[in-house]
Parts: C-alpha cells; structure tokens; sequence
C-alpha cells in the first residue's frame, strides 16, 4: 500500500517537475493540452462509464463553461476567477438541462439529444455573433498566465483535483450506486435507491469538471471559439480519447487524450495526413483491445 | 477491489508517465550545423485553396530573397504548420514555432478566427505576427486598443471596412458609370467579418450611385440558396454585392442553376482563384469580385513575374493570400535588413517603416493613430486592389481602368439595366 | 388477524389484455404465501406491481396499514419490500460482496465510503446464504445457483418486512431446493412475510402456509396447499383431461437409421453448466416429447440441436456428423425448429409470414403446401391480410407452426407450443399435432412442461431435469413411473 | 407566387434529404447500426463523381456512375472493416455494441474526412450537372437540375419500396429488420442479408451523394454536417421506417425552406432543431417510430 502511494506520488512529482527538467515551453504547451482534455475525459467516462448515459455533446458542457466565463469576462470584465466560477455554474446548469431528456429517453435517441445540444449551442453562438464574437471567435482580455510553465501547473493542478475527486466519487458507495443505476436501474430501484437523483447528480459533477476546464482553457488559450470548444469534433475527440484509454476507469481516458494530443502533435509534420493516422491508430485499438490502453495494461499484467 | 483499483491508477500514472518521456524524445529539436538560417514560421490551413497559397507564395519569397543574399548575410528558412482550421491546433503550433523552432516572425492564416486566437500569443510571446488573409477589423483592432501589447500583429492584408471600401470604388467606376446601375441587394454570409463589410457597403455604395434595397445575412452552412436569390430578385436590383470567404462554390452555382437574372459581383473570395472555374463546373461565368491582384494584370512590375512564377511552380494561378503573404515577407525581410536584427521589437520597428514596391502595390502599414493601426494602407497610390471577372473560364481585370484588359461581360441569363445594353 | 401486506382489487390492463384483474390478498407476518398458476397467468405482473416496477390501473398495496400503490419503486424498497427476480439481476462488473452491499448503503449522495460494520454484514449475509467463499468472485464466473442465492442475499439486506420470490426453484438441483427452502423458511421464522411465486405447487407445497392459485389474471382457488391442490378448478387448469397415450410399437422404428442422433451434449453459458451429457435418438417419422420443468435445460438443448448455441458433443443428422453449419444451413436442411417464443414477423401479415417459410420452395409446391396448411390451420387462412402481431396467442401458435412447416421439415421441433394458451386452443393443436403424426412422415421433437399435452402423440418420451436426462421410455410406462413427479400439482 | 415559390423549392430539397437519410434508417432497421460514417459515404461519391465527371474525357453520366459505385465501394468497406469486426468480437460486451459501432464509424468517417481533404482540399466543388437550364413552373423559374434530381429520388424511393414490398429478397430485408433470429429460422443466412442491405445502401448513397454534389456542392467540410441531419431526420422519422423518414424529410425540408423564405436565411436550420427536441422529448419514438 505504501508503496504505491510512493509511486502515485513520484509519477506526479516527476510531471509536476517536467518544466524544471530541461523540457522546452511547447512540449509544457502540449502537456497543459492533454491536462485539460484529460478533464474532459474524465467528466466524460463519469457519465457513460458509471451512470451509463452515452453523451454525445460534452462538448456542449465545455462550450458552455468556456462561453460563460468569456462572456462574463470580454462584456462584463468581471475578475478572472469569478469568469471561471461562472462558466462552471453555466456549465452546471447545462448539465441539468441534459439530465431531464436523460431521464426519460434511452440509447440513440438521448445520444441524439446531446448531439442537438452541441449543434443549437452552436447556432446560438453564431446567431448572436455580436455578443459572443460568432464564429470568429471570442476573445477575453485576461488570460491565465503568459508563463507556459505557470499555466502548466495550472492545468495539472485541474487534473489531479479533478481526478481525485472523480476517481473517489467513482470508487465510493456513491459510484456503486450509480453503476447499479447504470447498468440495471430497475435493480437498483427494487433495492431501495432513487436512481434519479445519482444520475442527476452524476450529470451535475460532469458537467461541473467538463465546465471549470473548458472555462480555464478559455483563459489559457485567451480565446473561447467555436471549434476549440463548442464543435462536435471536440466531443468526438473526447469520446475517443475516454474509450481508447479504457473506458469505466477514470484514469484511462487521461492515457487516452495524453495519446490523441501526443501523437497529434508527434505526426504533425505529416500535415493533414496525422489526422488519418491517429484516428487509424484508435480505431485498430479499439477494434482489437476494446479495453483500450489501460485494459491492455491490466491484461498483459494479469495474463 | 481497493487493491486492484489502486494498482490500475499506479500503472496508468506509469504510462503517462512513459507517454510523456516519449513525447519529449520525440520532440527534442534536431539542429543541423550550417550557417544558421532565420526562421520564419509559416501558420495555414494547407487543405483549403487560400491556405495552401499562403504556403506556396511563402516558398517562392524565401527563394526569392535567398537568392538575392538572404538578409544580412542569412538565408531565410520557413517552419510550415498545418493549422488544420483549427485555433487550438493553431495555438498550439504557434507555441511550437517559438519555443521550439525560435521562428523570428510568424506569418499567414486566411481565417480570422485562427487570427484572433493567435493575436494574445503574439502578445504574450513578443512574436511579430504577419495576418495575411484574414480580415476582421478586429485584428488591428486589438493593436489600436493595447498598442504596448498588441503591437507585434501587423494586419498584412484589409480590413473588412477597406474591403467594402474597395467594392464600393468599383461599384462607382463600373457598375454605376459604365453599367448605369442604380440599386443593388446585399448578400453576405453570416459572420464577424462581414459585420463591418456590411456596414461599410450600407456607408459607401450609396455615395458610389446604388441604393441599398436589403441586405440578406445567410448562416454559412446554408445549403440552398434558392430563398435567399428569391428573396433578392423579388426587389428587382440591378446588381446583387456579395460578402463571401466561407462559402463561394454554392452560391455562385445556385445562382447560375437557377438563372438568377441579377448579375453578382462584391467580394466572392474563392472565385479570386484559378480552380473555382473547374469547382463551379463553369458557374463562375460572369461572376466579379474584388481581389488584391489579378493573373496577367501589373500592378506592379513584380506582379507579373509572381504570378508567372507561381503559375509554373505550383500548376494553378495564386489565390489572394499568396499575394500578400509574398508581400508580407517581403516587408518582413526588409525590416531585419534595415534594423540588422531579428529581434521582435526591432523588427516591429523596421515594419512600422515599411515603404516598400509588393506584389499588390506600395506597402506600409498604418500608424498608431489610425483605428485600424498596423493595417495594410488602402487607397491610391498604395494597394486598391483589381476587381476580377470570370469570362470563358479565366479571370479578366476590369477594374481600375488603368489596369483592365477587358470589358465587363454576362452570361444570356443575366438582365441588365437598358441604358446599358444602349451603350 | 390482519395482513402485514394487504393487497386489495389490484387491477392492471396492457393495452387491451387484462394481465391481472381485481386480485386481492392479506400476507402475514411469519407467514408464506404461495402465488401459483401456470406460465401467463400474470403471477410475476402481481410481483411488479406490488413492487412499483409497474404501475396498477387500480387497486392498492397496503404495508402496515400505508398504501404503496403508484409510488416509486425505490419507495417501496425502502418502506420495507425486498424482491427477488425471476431472472437474476447481478451487476456484472462487481464482485460478490459489492452487489451484496449495495444492498445495504444509505440512499444519499454523500455516502462515501461503506464503513467496516457494513462490509461486516454484508460478508455476513453472505456467509447465511452460502455465499461466503466466493465473496471476492465476479458475478459471470459463479455457478447458476449462487447466482440465486445472491438476489436472495440483496434482497434481505436490508431486513425487508416483507420479501417477494419469483420462481425460486428454477434451475435447481434437488440438493440445492433443499438449501434454498430452507433459507425461505428461515425468513419467515425471522418474522419476515414471504411472498412466494411459483408455477408449480409441488414444489412449494411443503414449505407454505397457504396458497393462492391464479389463472389468467384472477384468483381461482385459495386455502392450505392440500386444499388447493384437490380442487377441481385448479386441476383442470393443470392436468387438462388427464394422461392419455397412444404410442406406436418401438419396433416400427428401431430398425431405421435414426435421423438425428444426439450424443454427449454439453452446454456451457459462462461458468454455468445448462446441459450436461444428454443423449437422445430420433428415428424418421417418430415423435418424441422431452418434458421437464422450467429451467430444465429444453430450451437449450433445442438451440444446441438447430445451432443456435455452441455445444461440447456430437450431433449427427441423417446418418452424417455435424460440423460447422450455420443455423441457416440447419435449417434449410430440414430441421426445423419452432421455438417457444415464436420469433414471428409482427409487423409483416399472415401471408407474408408464411411466404418467408416457403421461400426456398418451388412456386407449384409452394402453393399446394400453403393450401394444405390451410386445410390444417383454417382460422389462418381468414387471417391472410392481417399483420401477426394482432393475432391471439393460440393463432399466433398456428401461424409459427404453419410457417415452420412450409419448411418442408423432416424434423421439426416444436418447444413449448402451450405456452401461455387458453384450453381451448390446446385441443385444437392437439388435433393438428395428432394429423401430423399420422398423415404425414415428418419426425417431431416436443418439449413441453405440460405432460397432459406431450404424451397423448407420443411415441417415446424423455425427461429432462436440470440439465440432465433423467430418464426415458414410453408414454404408458411414464404414466406409471415418472407421473406422479408431474402431476401433483 | 411565395406560396408556390416555397412548395417548389422545398419539394426538391425535401425530397433529397429523404433519400440522403435513406440509407442510414435502411442500415439502421435491418442490422441495428447508426453509421456514422454516413456523411463520409455520400460525400465520397459525390467527390469521385465531381473527379471522374470533370477531369476525365468521361462526362456528366460517367462521373455519376463512378461516384455510385464509390458509394456502394464504401458501403462494403464501412461494413468489413469497421462493423463486422465489432459485431463479431468477442471481447466487446453485448451491451456495448452500440458504442462501439459507433465510436468505430466515427473514427473511420474522421479518416475518410481528413483524408478526402487531403486528397481534394476541403475547398467546396459542384458535381456537374446531368441537365441543365431552367424550366418554368406557373411562373415559378425552376433549374431543370432540380426537377431531375426530384424526380430521381422519387424514382430511387419507389425501387426501393418495390424491392422491399415486392421481391423475395426485400421480403427477407424487412423480416431481418422485425426478427433477426426469425429469418435464421426460415434458413435465411444473416450475413447475406447484411450484405444485401450494405449493397442497396451503398447505392443509395452513392446516388444521394452525387445528386446532393450537383445541387448543393459538396466538400470533405460538410460531412459532420450531412451526417448530422441525416441522423436528425432519421430520429424524427422513427428509427428504422422508412415512410417515417420520407416524412420527417419533408417537415425538416419545408420548415427550413419556410424559415429562410419567411423569417430569416441565417435562421435556416434553427426551427427544426428546436423541432427535434420537443418531439424527442414527448415522442421519443419519433413520428412513425416503433418502441
């Protein structure tokens, strides 16, 4: 037991030393990239992972939460971490706006739900492009850090929170609970749990993580735009990188995103065709180890 | 349970771990030992027409000046990302050219919202950022409003509210002159740089003769334009002004599948190209837009040899974002040879000084007092620009007079005003 | 004395269907009440109901003097019902003692970690049912009966007043209904009121205090198990007229080479054992009946035979082993399977349903077939136009049978073609079964858990329990031998 | 004139989105998978059509018949690399197909995207016209191109009901769709079916692309797009019926029609969205939809 926690603590030491290690400020560029959408990842594999809910639009948890707080920043110049706290509540809000449909409608027609989500989100942004800079984009004047370093521990310190608290929720009674309702809410409500409140509650934590890390990378990237956060690839890349790092694990979808960045960024002088690459790679993983990474960790271990 | 879940976070953190260390190897800059070369950074959407030609001109200009000396004694080199439409990749690239590849300028992008992303990174970073196709009024701007901040991003090309101001020149000298129009329909696609075109249409082309019936906003993922022609001919315009960069191929077929009687001309930025003819399967006919340069026509005496040279190297004429991505080097080569530096503030001095024969025209920049400070200057004298017209599959100059080599022509479908067919 | 659970004009409409209708019963404390009838008599919508799973058109559940009717489910739970399912309901990803303590956690957000007293519990109740040495076990890699004895577990964890059992015995063996009857009894000296349901009486018989028996949706008879076994609704509703048989002399086929031959069948599903070296011979022409209660393992060995499930053993067909083939190919070769749940074309007409049967058969002998069948199955013909979805359950019945038969079958296999029928479509059934053993050289296979049903036509019978053959012989011996295990209903 | 302006030009539109959605509740309703690759499918053909139709000595009917067949080529692709496989692995839980066919079509959509890109640029191209020139309707100047395209998918909507409806092989389309386990019991093999359904799909597509390429142009940038109202229109129609998603092709196409005539053209898509969601919400099943 110890141990383990030694090594937990030392992988972390060892990122939270990377900058001081010699490692040039685009590769902490790339590092504070994979922070942020293995947040997202995260928020994400809590939703499907353990209450069982396929959302296609996180990305419309991340837009609201990068749009809230730009707003709340470029027109009303609210100081930086009230922008954040409000993008996250924007965000929040969201999440029970999706619950509802959640609740009632099963399979392809929730996912549908989500993906129509995303796409009015989208809409709303263009059609008041006044307001929200349309689709060229939003621009805030406050921004994390200029310090790529500073920005890094803050997009690691978004991380380890997040996967704390995720990764306690998911292991607790609480998360037991929301598996049950996820797998078998009949089950679960014969055994004396109101199903409605875990998978409401499991939307609100999701779209709270999704929302405070689309609302940070606003402030990183010193823009929110629509195909940074709000486009339906942003989910796509999202839901890819949950399943490819293994899904139902937390953890995974991290090794998941730290791959799609990381190779995004390794093939990029293969121009366009990185992309045809990358989504080849996962989808030979997932066809062969549908695990993904860390069920393929976990199984060579084991076998 | 505890023990397995435990150890499964251990081996994932392992990973991460081990992903990171890969990532930094395979990261690590290789440098070479030849005499070292100044890099400029090169940002573009390679897939897209404009995007492909920021790339493509840039090449010919570094080859260009090397083969003149290079600057101060060094050739120019070009770091090339792909920024796949994306502002995040964008962003992420341009942190690349810095920190990694210790680019000295960076250069390109057609696309305003990339633009505007990368604008702060410049900012923060004290990298010198040559826009060279983009053309919110934003992008200047930002400099106009934080000058200290913002004043390494030159806006290498025009301002939404020059290009309208270009369309409204040509909306005097030929399509209220020659062509006797007197009323005319907006139609622009919906997004934040064509805000300020529009509203610069609705200032200027009444004072240019033609009265503004409507203007028609559409979302740029329309797929039928059918309502919106409907919509434009019911008023009886003698001429609809477009506003598109996004889209261009629909529309412009549409309006030729359906026969729309109402010429089109105003800013079509895809028709500026040689291979929207063969993407129209010929619908362009007719077609006018405004553009910087135009194949064939001299500007000045180094537009000709440009395009000629493009044309051999690459098999396609140059699209509007080559012109002034050439220039913009040009102007950026200039610098570092007057300031003998490539730092960024010695080269934001040197640009400030521009003055120098492009491609397009005369290139300086616009000062500190303009709204649009660090603009490409508009206006005689300086670059206007050539209004272009699609006739028997290539693109003919019609506008300015002194630059024309052919008069303006429509399809049969096409209703002109009757003094006009008079004439 | 009043009931600790009192259920009162309980009322529930599918659609047009009376699944249950204006039922009403009193469960005391320390008492088991057995709920019986056959498949479809709404035994397990009675369960849902109380339950909350399903919401009653009328009537209420009363517990303790609280009416429960149209609450949540999760209500219920907590007001002090627990259920065990008729079909196990583990959560595949947790072990043993996870889906035993989930049973046992508060019903709030803020619980975060189960705390030592009720691992300690829940390892506890493990250890009652029998679970104790597989705590630390997935739920896919336990044998069938532990997977019973943990829906027993949850469903007492959180000390239910009152606990509902459907069908506890399925898929037992004798040792393990031992077990099993034992636990149920020890609820109910805990004070506990059991709800038992079950389609067989015998099997309940000795461990109830009372019985109610139900058939189609209504109450039909109720008092002590003895009581309800004598009486003549009840009787009827199971045994029909009584056994009649009308084998053929063994001898008319033991010289042919038999058309199917089944040989150490063995089927796995996971780590579950549903079949278990079962022999059986079928000679052309002949009909067998496999009986065996449910969950005895017919439904599998019919699928292992057709191909639907992978099997251990060898199977020859015609004289030659089967290797390979596709349930298709199976199929088209002419063993023909009509399986308990009919698997018709719902949306698709009557017509159309059979035109699919006959589709690999020349236009000319199509036709005569169908008219044939039409001769066999009149009401089906008057039916042509009208989608198989609207048809009764009997017509329904014909409609597979009809379809399965323009196969052109030499072995049709029929499984549990009673299922869920009113009598009086069995005796039309019955009828066509009797044609198609006398006028036609097609072997049948029968399973069925209606012995009244399986033995008139039979030639040879076998009889199927927990996955193994357990016996065979013909129809008059079985009468004499193995009846009684059937018949005391 | 308004009135008959907007019956004409929704007609078409409408009746190329019914066949553009088509193929993906015909793959749907027969082998239960959402194929997300769809809009990657149609905008291959088109693009190979535009190709073959404009570079070659070939022609317009030259290109139109690459691009089905590209559109059936695909087709088969999708299904053998990509479903199949997930189908048929053994380390996926049944539960999670779904996912799976989904994530797995996403992906190999996102390939065929980039790499459509790649090859073409993302720089939007017209799929020359079979017809051209215009015809006028009561007044109403309507492209020849238009009528044509209307009338080819009607006609594509009609085979295609004749199959199903009138032919043995149709027949076992639909019962595949109503009871998988039921055909296999009438000893139809499965994976023809499929194969069958994959086929007709892919030419299906194969001509929605080419027809959608020659009216409203077409680039590896509106696959997302094409994929999104296809699944949009499907869902409204009942997953799975094809009447269903004639219809809910024609509300969707004459409510965007109607919005951007009467209200607004950058409103276009709005109305039907927001149609979308409330049937979702209290129809779930969609118009024609079975639960």
């Amino acid at each position: 037991m110890k141990n383990q926690r030694i090594i937990v603590a030392i992988v972390l030491l060892a990122l939270a030393a990377a900058p001081w290690i010699g490692i040039s400020d685009y590769i902490i560029g790339v590092l504070t990239m994979i922070c942020f959408y293995g947040v997202f990842a995260m928020s994400w594999d809590l939703l499907f992972g353990y209450a069982g809910e396929v959302n296609f639009g996180p990305s419309f948890l991340i837009g609201l939460g990068a749009y809230g707080a730009g707003l709340a920043d470029a027109d009303l110049g609210l100081p930086l971490p009230l922008c954040v706290a409000l993008g996250t509540l924007a965000a929040v809000l969201g999440g029970l706006l999706l619950a509802i449909p959640a609740l009632r409608l099963r399979g392809p027609y929730f996912g549908l739900i989500t993906l129509v989500a995303v796409l009015l989100l989208q809409d709303a942004i263009v059609i008041f492009a006044g307001t929200t800079g349309g689709e060229i984009g939003l621009s805030v004047p406050d921004i994390l850090s200029v310090n790529a370093t500073v920005n890094f521990y803050y997009a690691l310190g978004l991380l380890v929170i997040a996967g704390t608290v995720l990764l306690t929720v998911a292991n607790s009674s609480f998360g037991l609970i929301l598996q049950a309702a996820g797998q078998d809410a009949i089950e679960a409500q014969a055994l004396g749990f109101n199903v409605v409140k875990y998978k409401i509650a499991a939307f609100v934590l999701s779209a709270f993580f999704s929302g405070l890390a689309g609302a940070m990378l606003v402030f990183y990237l010193g823009t929110a735009s629509v195909d940074a956060m709000v486009d339906i690839a942003v989910g796509i890349q999202v839901i890819i990188a949950a399943v490819l790092g293994g899904r139902r694990t937390i953890i995974g979808p991290v090794l998941g995103a730290a791959f799609l960045i990381g190779a995004g960024e390794i093939l990029r002088p293969l121009g366009q065709v990185s992309g045809v690459v990358v989504a080849a790679v996962a989808l030979g993983t997932i066809l062969i180890f549908p695990n993904g990474f860390l069920g393929l960790l976990r199984g060579r271990h084991s076998a | 349970m505890k023990q397995t879940s435990k150890r499964r976070v251990i081996r994932a953190l392992g990973a991460l771990a081990a992903t990171t260390a890969l990532t930094a190897i395979a990261m690590q800059p290789v440098r070479a030992d030849t005499p070292a070369p100044i890099e400029i950074g090169i940002t573009a959407s390679l897939s897209t027409i404009p995007g492909a030609a920021i790339a493509n001109a840039a090449k010919l200009a570094i080859a260009d000046i090397n083969a003149k000396g290079g600057v101060n004694g060094h050739p120019l080199a070009l770091v090339i990302e792909d920024n796949q439409t994306s502002a995040t990749n964008a962003v992420s690239s341009f942190q690349r050219m810095v920190n990694q590849d210790h680019v000295v300028a960076v250069v390109g992008t057609w696309i305003s919202e990339v633009a505007l992303a990368l604008e702060p990174w410049s900012a923060r970073l004290h990298m010198p950022f040559l826009v060279t196709g983009a053309a919110s009024n934003d992008i200047s701007a930002f400099v106009h409003k934080d000058y200290a901040a913002h004043k390494y991003v030159f806006h290498a090309y025009f301002p939404s509210a020059f290009l309208a101001e270009g369309v409204c020149d040509l909306a005097h000298d030929v399509l209220a002159d020659q062509l006797h129009m007197k009323s005319a329909v907006v139609i622009s696609e919906d997004a934040a740089w064509t805000k300020p075109l529009d509203a610069g249409y609705a200032g200027c082309l009444p004072g240019a003769g033609l009265k503004v019936l409507k203007e028609i906003r559409f979302s740029p993922d329309t797929a039928d334009f059918t309502p919106i022609f409907q919509q434009a001919e019911a008023l009886n315009p003698d001429i609809i002004i477009s506003g598109w960069a996004h889209v261009g191929v629909q529309p412009t077929v549409q309006w030729a599948d359906q026969k729309v009687p109402v010429p089109l001309a105003g800013i079509n930025a895809q028709a500026g190209s040689s291979a929207f003819w063969k993407a129209t399967n010929g619908g362009t006919e007719g077609v006018i837009t405004t553009s910087t340069s135009a194949p064939g026509v001299a500007n000045t005496p180094l537009t000709i040899p440009f395009t000629d040279e493009y044309q051999k190297a690459y098999g396609i004429s140059p699209a509007y974002s080559a012109y002034s991505t050439y220039d913009a080097i040009l102007a950026l080569a200039t610098a570092m040879q007057a300031e003998h530096s490539t730092k960024p503030d010695a080269i934001v001095a040197g640009l400030e000084k521009t003055d120098i024969t492009g491609t397009q025209g005369r290139i300086t920049f616009l000062g500190q007092s303009s709204p649009y400070t660090h603009a490409l200057r508009f206006g005689p004298g300086y670059v206007t620009g050539v209004a272009i017209q699609w006739q028997s599959g290539t693109q003919k100059c019609i506008w300015p007079a002194n630059l024309a080599n052919a008069k303006p022509e429509f399809p049969g479908f096409v209703k002109l005003p009757k003094l006009a067919s008079a004439n | 004395m009043t009931g600790l659970l009192e259920i009162s004009g309980l009322t529930k409409r599918f659609g047009g269907l009376v699944a249950v209708n204006d039922v009403s019963f009193d469960v005391r404390p320390g008492e088991i009440l057995g709920l019986i009838g056959p498949n479809g008599s709404g035994k397990s919508t009675v369960m849902k109901l109380i339950m909350g799973i399903e919401r009653p058109n009328a009537g209420k559940v009363r517990l303790n003097g609280v009416n429960l009717a149209g609450r949540p489910t999760y209500e219920i739970a907590r007001a002090g019902i627990g259920i065990v399912f008729q079909h196990s309901r583990p959560l595949h990803r947790q072990t043993v003692l996870q889906n035993i303590l989930l049973g046992l956690l508060p019903d709030r957000l803020t619980a975060m970690r189960a705390g030592a007293d009720a691992i300690a519990h829940a390892t506890a109740i493990a250890g009652r049912v029998g679970l104790g040495h597989v705590l630390q076990c997935l739920p896919a890699t336990l044998p069938f009966a532990d997977l019973r004895r943990m829906e027993l577990a949850k469903a007492i964890a959180r000390n239910p007043l009152v606990v509902l059992i459907d069908e506890p015995f399925a898929g037992l063996t004798s040792g393990e209904v031992k077990d099993f009857s034992d636990l149920i009894v020890s609820f109910r000296d805990e004070g506990r009121a059991v709800l038992l349901v079950d389609h067989n009486v015998k099997s309940v018989a000795a461990m109830v205090d009372r019985v109610i028996a139900l058939y189609l949706g209504e109450i039909i008879a109720q008092g002590h198990a003895a009581d309800v076994m004598a009486d003549e609704t009840v009787r009827r509703v199971y045994l029909g007229g009584g056994i009649t048989t009308h084998e053929r002399p063994v001898a008319i086929f033991a010289n042919t080479q038999p058309i199917l031959a089944v040989k150490d069948l063995s089927v796995f599903y996971g780590k579950a054992q549903a079949l278990e070296k079962v022999d059986l011979t079928l000679h052309p022409g002949e009909f067998v009946s496999v009986v065996g209660l449910n969950g005895a393992g017919k439904t599998t060995l019919f699928n292992a035979i057709s191909g639907f499930v992978a099997y251990d053993g060898a199977i020859h067909w015609q004289g030659r082993a089967r290797t390979g083939q596709s349930a298709a190919a199976i199929a088209r070769a002419g063993l023909v399977h009509c399986p308990e749940t009919r698997e018709l074309f719902g949306d698709m007409s009557v017509a159309e349903n059979i035109a699919l049967g006959g589709q690999f058969l020349p236009g000319p002998e199509r036709l005569e077939r169908q008219a044939w069948l039409f001769e066999l199955f009149p009401i089906l013909k008057a039916r042509l136009q009208q989608s198989a979805r609207t048809l009764s359950g009997g017509e329904q019945q014909m409609l597979a049978i009809a379809r399965a038969l323009m196969m052109n079958p030499q072995l049709l296999i029929l499984d549990e073609p009673t299922l869920g029928l009113a009598p009086v479509i069995l005796g039309q059934l019955s009828d066509a079964l009797k044609y198609l053993r006398e006028q036609t050289n097609i072997t049948i296979l029968l399973g069925e858990q209606n012995v009244t049903f399986a033995l008139p036509h039979a030639d040879r019978v076998y009889v199927l329990e927990h996955g193994r053959m357990i016996w065979e012989g013909t129809p008059t011996r079985f009468a004499g031998e193995m009846a009684e295990n059937f018949l005391q209903a | 004139m308004l009135i008959l302006q907007i019956l004409i030009d929704g007609f078409a539109i409408s009746a190329l989105y019914a066949l553009g959605a088509l193929g993906f509740t015909l793959i749907f309703g027969v082998s239960g998978v959402l194929n997300l690759a769809h809009g990657a499918v149609l905008v291959t053909s088109a693009m190979v059509a535009w190709y073959v139709g404009t570079n070659e000595a070939a022609g317009a009917l030259a290109g139109a018949a690459s691009g089905i067949v590209a559109g059936v080529i695909t087709s088969f692709v999708t299904y053998a690399v990509v479903v199949r496989p997930i189908q048929r692995s053994k380390a996926i839980p049944e539960v999670e197909r779904e996912l799976f066919v989904l994530t797995g079509t996403l992906l190999w959509g996102v390939m065929l995207q980039i790499g459509l890109g790649y090859i073409f640029t993302t720089t939007p191209v017209t799929v020359h016209q079979l017809v051209s020139g215009t015809v006028n309707i009561l007044g109403v100047r309507t492209p020849t191109n238009e009528i044509l395209i209307a009338v080819i998918s009607w006609l594509t909507l009609g085979l295609l009901w004749l199959l199903v409806n009138r032919t043995p092989a149709g027949k076992r389309l639909l019962a595949a769709s109503i009871n998988p386990r039921g055909l296999t019991l009438m000893g139809v093999e499965l994976d023809q079916v499929h194969l069958l359904a994959w086929g007709i799909y892919g030419v299906i597509a194969g001509i929605a692309g080419v027809l959608l390429g020659s009216f409203l142009g077409t680039s590896s940038a509106y696959i997302p797009a094409l994929t999104g109202t296809a699944f949009s229109i499907v869902v409204l129609g009942g997953l799975g019926s094809v009447t269903g998603t004639v219809i809910a092709a024609y509300v969707v196409g004459y409510i965007e029609t109607l919005t951007a005539y009467l209200i607004s053209p950058s409103l276009r898509a709005v109305p039907a969205l927001i149609l979308l969601v409330l049937v979702l919400y209290f129809r779930p099943q969609g118009i024609l939809g079975r639960r």
